[in-house]
């Protein structure tokens, strides 16, 4: 049975399902509820989020499975590294992955480190929730896309869903892991309808899926730029190229196999990534695939990103500043050598 | 205001007055019109109002020149303007316009002002702490008697940032002032509930440094606390945690239906608590302002803000060539 | 000894204050010993010694059991020993042997032993406090009576994880203890200069929870206070601030020559001040335990410090399967 | 005039030069002098840091221009960050990469995006120090190699000095550099010694350089692992083979020409680089050569690097951990598609 949720419904059903499964899954985070304490808010949420992805659990779970914390990210997320480590399966929330800057220590050094650190003897089934994302006009310190910080990380594990199904399943996978797994929420798909299906099911950490079959390019879509890969498909389609995408759905672990051999049928591959461009998913990804497929490349691997430069916060900026099909198809055009599209 | 006035005196002058209640009533109304503009839409991404309270920006900037330095936080307009910043720059900065102060690269969340020592509303919570420790070891290395305020929230007085940063300045007897604008709430949170203190300014004690917690809709006593700070500071007797007890008219960012307040505080801030009211109403019994030049200040706001959206929507959006531009000095 | 003695008295009979005994003189001589051997080059890395430090981990950890939790520092081994983890193991584990308690791969920094409740010594300043809130947590949630000890330096209450920490466990009356060891330095920087507060126990006050200062070589009186903290943790009455004044016998870390120090402080902690001289006394004072007893204790634990010194000699490096195994539970 | 200095030195005679050169110029950091307010240390430090390389200065220039902090890296680099803002010329030293974790946030989204946020009116010239490098058996929290994580963000400039020749340059330019430098120093590299100028020299930020000439192969090191790379190069031309050594010496900006015009050369690459392997420097310069050096390249591009691994503290297996000679000589080997050496 499937049903038609939004982006946004498909976290919260995920957590719901998660709680109801397991009474050690809690809710950690600024405002997850919102009103604690206040009288006539004590058995439900003001918000459930800053974005309403959390409303309801409070009325279902309780205030004692759903803690609002003060705002102190290296306090509530160093403490939800040693409540996973000490038996509960804590779901963390960073409001938007731009404040990783006040607890990147609790992730990378303790989180991400425990288990080797500790000889194999801990473990820390800590779920991270985030939102990441250009496009919202929130301005340079509330609309990256850091998750090649948590990438280059040795210990954590990095979900980049696109879809209301890939989100619920994914979610659902790296609440039940048993190593900490960060888990990126665009905020601009909140409102992204999909098919979803009903009760739990999960979706491996580090198995790609092909959304759309071609023969002519791959384009691999990290995160919502995946759906701009796919706008750039239909167009390319229109002119007779078929594009094929892949959405790696996880980054860390990498599936590196559907990417590979999906470059070695097409021969050309272009990664769309809004994320800035140095050190990141995108030029992770072209090394990887251009070491591996190296001898099926009839030429270079292109990347669409982001510049080198923070988010701007004017509409007229930030527009420029992502990626869109336009760039994509002009990549595409560059590498068959003719204007396959004039540029938009 | 000439910067020799605002530094020498703590005594509430006429002119002093008529420049409190100008900055106040510019903030007041600078925010109403953001609040109605960006409900029409016209406003992109995040805002957070000031509105309700002014008399903490304009109180603790009264005694401030351009040479002492804030540092501000998401909800920063009020700083902005009480420190001076160009209200047509602001305005069309929150339009995302080339004319903006930051030219339309930085929004509500990060205007600034450095040559006005305003070194930007900040979005992230607790950043501003350590920037004010920053311009006070300037001001120390330096041997100036220029001060540094980091206003902030009573949610922010929860982050680490905030214990570092005072720390600092009483080992090192910065010229510092942390003014805690006690709102009551960090976005749904209410103080009782997040913070175990029962004021922000109890760790004053420990730290060994002055604490005072005041009225923060009572401008009269804002100013005085905050010459007084401002004071010891200059003389090098180290920083002061401020708390002020205020109320923000609006949600916690615009959007917000506030379903954590009750209908009646809401209402009974709005009237006789306002800070607005109250200091019209000193100045009126002080013989400071009359009503024909309260009157007047309010319609020469309202022209300036007018004009600040007229200036606005005329203004352009940035063009290409700007997206890649002051990411360095250098290059 | 079993858990219900440590959890149900408060009392020091004869058999605690033997354990008491055994524990500090374990640490003392570990840490002798491993000063001994890093000077001969055998021992890789940075280590930071306990030695002088015992009466607070062992006052402390003499009511705690091994479902009880705590959380460590750089300088761990004194934790790891009153907490009950195994002797090789921890002295492997330094050598960097495949037999260490963490398989050689943490080392002197990151001895841990998670069955013992023991989470872990750690390479950064001020990361134990949030891991003890959520030990804490899992108290809570699952509604058990366990506790959670946050050891920390001096230094590290000026770190913001400090305070986060503390107004969380507050709020939320968390059965957390933050037991400082005050000894007086962070690195080669006095408390007096870097902390602006007289006692790091001071912001007790302001975050409206017990806290307390003693003697932190007298181990009496930490056996004491920690006694009640637990108590009043376990009852749900919330967190404590213990701030133990202590004395580290060796430098920073082995190599640092102290020059921060004089050499008449330096002489005269080793003598009368010492904790465990001190503890003798007590334990002979009072009949705990009498001179062949405490003779006894301090052969038997250099039998088995030797031992694990043998032990750790004798064990293999970890082979090259190890490097990659334990990233992650999964793969 | 040269004089033989160690790295350490090396560093300590850069920042002297800049003391005296600027008065706007202070050191921050923990136990950057030592011993503050002890009675007989009052006119000289304890330590000078660490690992000693900033002794002397409070001697020099007293303790007015050389700060000791609290332990309190959020509290102490957010200071230097607006120090820079409002005047001063700070020098801020982290004492290891790896704390980053308490502190990221001052250097990520205030130091790194002031100027682009304030539209280009604001300048912060910070120069960051900071310790990098595994090899020390300081184990997973003290011996990351951190650079890709800042080489990610816009808006800080990052360098990687593998001689004390360059170090002092580098560094020099970095202190008088008016946008934020993160500046690493390996920690194994201290004891290191070379040649330097006397007196006041820079290096360019975005420059590399050739440290060795050849024909057969690109080897580009970051950092220490330059010193790996021209190890393996010695042996390769025992056996007759001549490997081009570049060391990037800074990876943002990056002199990719230098790369480039190599590899076109070459036609073989091989980047050496100790950090994790994900969305790293490695990665970064593998799909940038990849891409623009794509049809000079007779092999795919390899990244000799550390595993996907925290650091391990046990010397048996730190030793297996880093880039080798014979890793690299291994990686050629295949390359070439036969043993060039027997591995050793
Ligand atoms: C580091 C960080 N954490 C969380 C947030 C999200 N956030 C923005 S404002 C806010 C509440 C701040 O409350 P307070 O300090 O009281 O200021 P007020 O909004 O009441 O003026 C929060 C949690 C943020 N911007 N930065
Ligand atoms: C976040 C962080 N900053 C700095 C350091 C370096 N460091 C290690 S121990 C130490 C001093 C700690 O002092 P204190 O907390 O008093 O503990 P003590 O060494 O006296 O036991 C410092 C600065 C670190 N390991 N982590
Ligand atoms: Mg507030
Ligand atoms: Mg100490």
């Amino acid at each position: 049975m499937t049903k038609k949720m939004s982006y946004s419904d498909a976290i919260n059903d995920a957590i719901r399902l998660a709680m109801h499964k397991d009474e050690n899954v809690v809710l950690i985070g600024e405002d997850v509820a919102g009103g604690a304490e206040v009288d006539h808010l004590q058995d439900k949420g003001a918000w459930g989020g800053v974005f309403g992805v959390t409303k309801g659990m409070v009325e279902e779970f309780g205030r004692n499975r759903v803690f609002d914390t003060p705002i102190a990210e290296a306090g509530y997320m160093g403490a939800a590294v040693s409540a996973a480590a000490t038996g509960l399966r804590p779901i963390s929330e960073l409001m938007f992955n731009d404040f990783i800057g006040s607890c990147l220590d609790e992730v990378m050094n303790q989180a991400a480190k425990f288990r080797y650190m500790f000889g194999g003897k801990a473990r820390v089934p800590l779920t991270i929730r985030t939102i990441d994302g250009a496009g919202f006009n929130a301005a340079a310190q509330h609309s990256q896309s850091l998750y090649a910080l948590f990438t280059h990380i040795p210990g954590l594990k990095v979900a980049v869903p696109s879809t209301p199904y890939d989100m619920k399943g994914l979610l659902l996978s790296a609440i039940f892991d048993d190593d900490p797994v960060i888990v990126f929420e665009d905020k601009t798909l909140y409102g992204k309808k999909g098919e979803v299906d009903e009760g739990f099911y999960t979706i491996p950490l580090g198995k790609a899926e092909i959304k759309r079959i071609g023969k002519d390019l791959t384009i691999i879509g990290i995160g919502k730029q995946v759906h701009t890969a796919l706008k750039a498909a239909d167009r390319l389609a229109e002119k007779g190229f078929e594009a094929e995408v892949i959405d790696p759905r996880t980054l860390s672990p990498l599936d590196e196999e559907t990417m590979i051999h999906s470059v070695k049928k097409t021969g050309r591959l272009i990664i769309v990534d809004e994320a800035y461009p140095r050190c990141s998913a995108a030029t992770d990804i072209a090394a990887i695939v251009g070491e591996k497929a190296f001898d099926y490349l009839d030429t270079p691997i292109k990347r669409v990103t982001a510049p080198h430069s923070p988010v701007p916060f004017s509409p007229s900026l930030e527009k420029l500043y992502l990626p869109s099909p336009e760039k994509i198809i002009e990549a595409f055009s560059e590498m068959v050598g003719e204007k396959v599209f004039t540029a938009v | 205001m000439p910067a020799e006035t605002k530094k020498s005196s703590r005594m509430m002058t006429k002119e002093k007055a008529k420049w409190i209640y100008k900055k106040m009533q510019e903030i007041r109304q600078f925010e109403n019109a953001v609040h109605d503009i960006f409900a029409k839409g016209e406003i992109p991404g995040f805002v957070h109002l000031y509105a309700g309270e002014e008399a903490v920006a304009v109180g603790v900037c009264a005694h401030l020149t351009d040479q002492d330095s804030i540092t501000s936080t998401h909800r920063g307009h009020g700083h902005c303007i009480a420190k001076g910043c160009d209200i047509d720059g602001m305005m069309a900065e929150i339009f995302g316009r080339a004319t903006g102060l930051c030219k339309g690269k930085g929004g509500s969340m990060h205007i600034a002002d450095v040559s006005k020592g305003m070194l930007g509303a900040n979005g992230i919570v607790g950043a501003g702490f350590p920037l004010a420790i920053g311009a006070g070891m300037t001001a120390k290395v330096k041997k100036t008697d220029h001060v540094a305020v980091s206003f902030f929230g009573d949610g922010a007085s929860n982050h680490g940032t905030f214990h570092e940063a005072i720390n600092m300045a009483a080992i090192w007897k910065l010229p510092v002032i942390f003014v805690c604008e006690n709102n009551g709430f960090g976005e749904a949170s209410t103080f009782e509930y997040a913070s175990a203190c029962e004021h922000v300014s109890d760790f004053a004690k420990a730290y060994r440094i002055v604490g005072e917690n005041v009225d923060g809709r009572d401008l009269v006593a804002v100013f005085e606390a905050a010459g007084r700070a401002v004071e010891r500071a200059r003389r090098g007797e180290g920083p002061t945690i401020l708390e002020c007890v205020t109320y923000r008219n609006y949600g916690h960012f615009e959007g917000d239906t506030q379903t954590y307040k009750t209908k009646e505080v809401q209402e009974q801030a709005l009237k006789e608590d306002d800070a607005i009211l109250r200091f019209q109403n000193y100045a009126l019994e002080n013989q400071l302002l009359t009503k024909e030049e309260l009157n007047k200040v309010n319609d020469d706001v309202k022209a300036e803000i007018d004009h600040a959206i007229a200036f606005s929507k005329d203004s352009p959006f940035p063009d290409a060539s700007q997206l890649t531009k002051d990411v360095y000095v250098s290059y």
